[in-house]
């Protein structure tokens, strides 16, 4: 069975609602811990939403120095899927997985809402699921998710993953909610797609296809 | 006098406790950067002005930093002209 | 000054002490010298200020809130697992689960520092809740401000919006509901109330007992520092007036990191079954848990002060005993535990530090580098403090409020279609009935990934976790305009609201939490509106077989000689058996029916309409029928999910707002009839109501025939409008514009 | 050399949009401060050492900014010794 594990840091949130997804889609859910420099041979990996350490230097910034994310680093180089949601996609960033920062929203103030967004780009590990330009809706809710960096590099490179639909809700460059790294193995997105997998509790379930996607690229490969 | 900027500082004040502070004071040690014994976190603000920088000038900016940027229930400021 | 230790106290008997100064009358002071046959340490003496003030020993309002264990329905005995009197009560909810909940004040210091001060508010019902031993799952909060456009409100509202945010949210708890009230009495006195709920299995209950001699007491969590130190006692027992410096208490800074992993570490504590007793340090801090746990337990305690880690090395022991720093816990733990308590502490970076033992001496001991400073029984600190029986009398201005209602003769009412369409379209807008979005989008409704309903339903509704579709439903209300007509009814009607809320997403109300908030004590008609609230709550919990389970007092809610309106808020608990049975309040499907339950009557006393378009408050609240309100409540339930597809209660604003928000929630339109007086059938404040949208009309008109409730089939739903046969039209996106503009506009 | 504290400010880069200076900037004049033509906000971290504060320590808290307090992406730093 394929094993994705999930990063619990301190303060992390939406730990529990990462591993419930990966469980969801058919895959075995394996919590990682921070403080432990060790992968328990997953597959792939889910840097999940939250506030580590309070996000209170900057998000993610304290978080990328866990003895955990030397092995990330080393597995997201050599290719193992590795999907940073919200404070994961800050994690990313911070480690230069991914390039670019996020930081406060333009607004200034804390946003929830069900967002539409765009998927670009359906090559990636965690977004083959996908059809070009599908218009889905997942949750975002962040207040450090203004995405800043060289936009217009990343459209033509291919690199933006996914952009919001209508209202910008945080003032990213470019509309950008999501973006990958050359190889496409690691994926950093604002929105929440762990919260879009069960219409009890989310607004959709369109968010299920960033865990099938991973699901079918490792069963496949 | 152009080519000036105030800066403001605001800091909590000493008996308040400072959590952004203290997630600092924890996280540097484990970085392997030792003898630090405390951080406190605050703010800093730089203000540029479109005239000359006088006594006037420094006071509208103290009562700036009392009404907006500091909040004086839990945080002390300072005001000071710096080079740019 | 040298140390006052218990031997120096003795030994100077006639030292002057400045127990005036802090709070203590003559007679107070005189009985502690009593109960502890000499005069108090200097320390002793701060901890009995704090303990005996009326934030910490209810001493006002406590021969009044018997009444809720006195009168506490037959159904109490079923379902609460732990009563009032501890941190919060425990409900039995089914399948080996149970539920804890409360709601609690932090109006003042909210208002001293709105971010910090709403923050804290949620830190501190969150780890009251945390304290039973249940997993907080989520919080709401009621919320009351002066007039919408008041500079002080533009000054509160934002920054405790994002203080409750900015907590919530990064504790992981969903916000799952709430209020934003707006009214001229609450100028200068905004009511910050917090509710929080956790669930727990039935086995993992844990209770604030220090027993076990030998047993080691452990503080965990954040350093402590000079926060609020004699805030308990000056802050929340005391009208604070605004430029009085000396007076101005420290304001404390929340650190929801400290507290989201305390919370991770205690539920991995009890989990492994190892700690004997557990108490959070609220107000009165280690005075308060440390008296606490010894004196319901029988025992006795010996702690060393100096062992407390400080944040800042000059303090005192009497400034240690009494500091609110936020997130900390007091645990009780087995000498072969400790090690292990400890581990798990520093596997989850939780300072934890053993701070003294248990003893069996019936004594509450501290030292201070050995030298005794502390020498009491705990319970004279907890239990014994004075009991007022406070002197009441009916506000003179009652006969002349009540006997002025906003009468047709009164006032003039819309009448014609366009007039009435205008004050569809005014009500929408109003500061107190227009849409929330502009709050509730600052919280995170979806964490955890239970929220089953959340803004802008009825009712939070949250799955208990993700193996089961057993689900708890909570809903808040109050209304201070009705309550100050007639506090007896207003206290009624706020039971009656929220047991209806609860109901209407096709939850089954089982218990209450309430947290008063009144002016002074000392005022004889506060204290008479006070009693008559208590015991209309009481009374109607008894009758509606929804027992009290907890709640919390908050008095001095006034400026000058000037009260708020009384103001209950009154939280009721549901249990929904399965969530996926939970009723929304609009559905976008076109060609249902669209029924009202329920009776209207020309009623207007305290109304919206009188606030919002006269300024006016006066007559007497709608009628009280907790009959009709159980009936209601009953066909709501059990048709919930099958034949009931949609449902909204009916309140501020009545029948109309009802229509708009469901059709705005469903983006379809609603086309109705109305019979009689249009006016009143369209904003009439009738209790027990609700519209109801259903497919199968003869299965809910059979129902409500045999329970008795009164139904009428209004109309259709469709369309792009609301609709009213032959008056007016009014298209959805008019509405919307006018509903939704109002809190951006106000507040950016 | 002790009564000394190492000061590092952190600031956004010019060119990174700067939300919450841009809010101050803009709420200023309505409050009546007038002439200012903008605010930049950023933080400003005080570090107290437990022993004397030579070159080594503030190569070490030059490199504690560069790798923990600022992110070298959208930030600059500046670290300098201030009197208590
Ligand atoms: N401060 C708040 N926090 C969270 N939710 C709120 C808040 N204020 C209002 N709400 C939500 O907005 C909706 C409308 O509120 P309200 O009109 O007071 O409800 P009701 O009339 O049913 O009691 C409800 O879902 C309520 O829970
Ligand atoms: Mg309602």
């Amino acid at each position: 069975m394929v094993r994705v594990g999930v990063v619990t840091f301190p303060g992390s949130l939406d730990d529990r609602d990462a591993l419930r997804a990966v469980r969801i889609v058919g895959a075995e859910p394996v919590a990682l811990w921070h403080g432990d420099a060790e992968l328990h041979d997953v597959d792939a990996i889910v840097l999940p939403g939250g506030f580590s350490y309070g996000d209170y230097l900057r998000c993610g910034a304290i978080a990328r120095f866990s003895p955990v994310m030397g092995e990330v680093i080393a597995a997201a180089k050599s290719g193992m899927p590795v999907l940073g949601i919200c404070n994961g996609f800050q994690i990313l960033c911070e480690s230069h997985l991914l390039p670019g920062a996020l930081t406060r929203n333009g607004g200034l103030r804390f946003t929830c809402v069900d967002q539409g967004l765009r998927i670009l780009d359906t090559s990636t590990a965690w977004t083959s699921a996908y059809s070009t330009n599908q218009e889905v809706v997942i949750p975002v809710k962040n207040g450090e998710g203004q995405y800043v960096g060289d936009a217009q590099r990343l459209y033509a490179d291919g690199h933006v993953v996914a952009s919001y639909l209508g209202r910008n809700p945080n003032g990213s460059v470019g509309d950008i909610a999501g973006i990958r790294n050359a190889k496409g193995n690691v994926v950093g997105l604002m929105p929440h797609p762990e919260h879009a997998v069960d219409a009890l509790t989310g607004p959709s379930t369109d968010g299920l296809g960033f865990f099938t996607s991973v699901l079918s690229s490792l069963v496949g490969a | 006098m152009s080519g000036k900027r105030v800066v403001v500082d605001v800091m909590l004040k000493p008996e308040i406790a400072d959590p952004q502070g203290q997630a600092v004071a924890d996280a540097l040690p484990r970085l392997g950067f030792s003898g630090i014994t405390g951080v406190r976190q605050g703010k800093r603000f730089e203000i540029v002005l479109d005239g000359p920088v006088d006594d006037a000038v420094l006071d509208m900016v103290r009562k700036a930093a009392e009404t907006l940027l500091a909040n004086p229930v839990i945080e002390d400021f300072t005001v000071r002209l710096e080079e740019d | 000054m040298s140390l006052d230790t218990v031997d120096h106290a003795r030994a100077t008997p006639d030292d002057e002490q400045p127990f005036a100064e802090l709070g203590l009358k003559d007679d107070e002071y005189a009985s502690i010298r009593g109960i502890l046959g000499r005069r108090p340490t200097q320390t002793e003496l701060a901890m009995y200020s704090i303990m005996w003030s009326e934030h910490c020993s209810y001493k006002s309002s406590k021969v009044h809130l018997r009444q809720f264990g006195e009168k506490a329905p037959p159904q109490a005995a079923d379902v609460l697992l732990v009563g009032m009197g501890e941190n919060a009560g425990v409900v039995d909810v089914g399948d080996g689960y149970a539920v804890t909940f409360k709601v609690e004040s932090h109006n003042h210091p909210s208002f001293v520092e709105p971010y910090q001060g709403a923050a804290t508010g949620i830190g501190g019902i969150v780890r009251d809740i945390l304290t039973m031993g249940a997993r907080p799952v989520a919080v709401m909060d009621p919320l009351r401000f002066g007039a919408a456009d008041a500079p002080d409100t533009k000054r509160v509202l934002p920054g405790v919006i994002a203080g409750i945010g900015g907590y919530g949210n990064c504790l992981g708890l969903p916000n799952i509901g709430g209020e934003v009230v707006f009214d001229p009495s609450y100028n200068g006195n905004p009511l910050i109330n917090a509710l929080c709920v956790g669930v727990m299995p039935r086995e993992r209950i844990q209770l604030a007992r220090a027993t076990g001699e030998g047993n080691v007491v452990v503080l965990l969590g954040a350093r402590t520092g000079r926060d609020g130190i004699g805030g308990v006692s000056v802050l929340a027992s005391a009208t604070f007036e605004e430029g009085d410096e000396s007076r101005r208490p420290s304001v404390q800074v929340g650190d929801p990191f400290t507290e989201k992993v305390l919370i991770e570490c205690c539920l991995e504590l009890y989990d492994r079954s190892l700690v004997v007793g557990i108490q959070d340090l609220g107000g009165a801090g280690l005075t308060c848990a440390t008296s606490e746990t010894a004196a319901h337990a029988g025992s006795g305690m010996r702690v060393d002060i100096e062992k407390v880690p400080l944040r800042e090395a000059s303090m005192e022991p009497h400034e240690i005993l009494a500091s609110e720093s936020q997130e900390r816990m007091l645990a009780i733990v087995a000498p072969t535990d400790v090690d292990d308590v400890l581990a798990i502490c520093e596997r989850w970076g939780v300072l934890a530090t053993a701070i003294g033992v248990v003893t069996s001496t019936g004594r509450l001991e501290a030292r201070w580098h050995g030298e005794v400073v502390v020498d009491v029984p705990p319970a004279s600190l907890a239990d014994d403090g004075p009991v007022y029986e406070r002197p009441m009398a009916r506000p003179a201005d009652l006969d002349a409020l009540q006997s002025d209602p906003p009468s047709e003769l009164r006032f003039t009412r819309p009448s014609s279609g366009d007039e009435l369409r205008a004050t569809v379209l005014q009500m929408a807008a109003s500061p107190n009935l227009c849409s929330r979005a502009w709050v509730t989008q600052q919280y995170d409704r979806y964490v955890l990934g239970n929220t089953v309903l959340a803004m802008p339903h009825d009712a939070g509704v949250v799955r208990l976790d993700d193996s089961t579709y057993r689900g708890l439903a909570i809903a808040t209300d109050g209304n201070g305009r009705y309550t100050r007509l007639d506090p007896y009814a207003g206290a009624q009607l706020a039971v009656c609201e929220a047991y209806r809320n609860v109901a209407t997403t096709g939850a089954r109300p089982v218990a209450v939490t309430d947290c008063l908030n009144f002016g002074s004590p000392e005022d004889p008609e506060v204290m008479w509106q006070f009693a008559e609230a208590t015991r209309g709550l009481a009374d109607a919990c008894l009758e509606l077989g929804v027992p009290v389970t907890g709640g919390n007092v908050s008095f001095y809610n006034q400026t000058g000689a000037t009260a708020i309106n009384p103001t209950p808020v009154v939280g009721v608990l549901g249990v929904i058996d399965d969530v996926r049975r939970r009723v929304p309040i609009g559905v976008p499907e076109s060609g249902l029916g669209v029924y009202l339950l329920g009776t209207t009557r020309d009623e207007f006393g305290g109304s919206e309409w009188a606030h919002e378009v006269h300024g006016h408050l006066g007559g007497l609240p709608p009628q009280v029928d907790l009959a009709a309100e159980k009936r209601l409540g009953a066909i709501l339930t059990s048709l919930a999910g099958d034949v009931i597809l949609a449902a909204h209660d009916l309140s501020d604003g009545g029948l109309a707002q009802s229509l708009v928000e469901s059709a705005l929630h469903a983006n379809s339109g609603i086309s109705v009839h109305v019979e009689g007086d249009p006016f009143v059938e369209l904003f009439a404040e009738s209790a027990a109501r609700a519209v109801v949208l259903a497919s199968d009309e003869d299965a809910l008109l059979n129902a409500c025939a045999a329970l008795g409730v009164p139904v009428r089939r209004l109309g259709v739903t469709g369309g792009d409008a609301v609709t009213v046969d032959g008056l007016f039209s009014i298209p959805l996106d008019e509405l919307r514009a006018a509903h939704e503009g109002t809190l951006p506009q106000l507040f950016g």
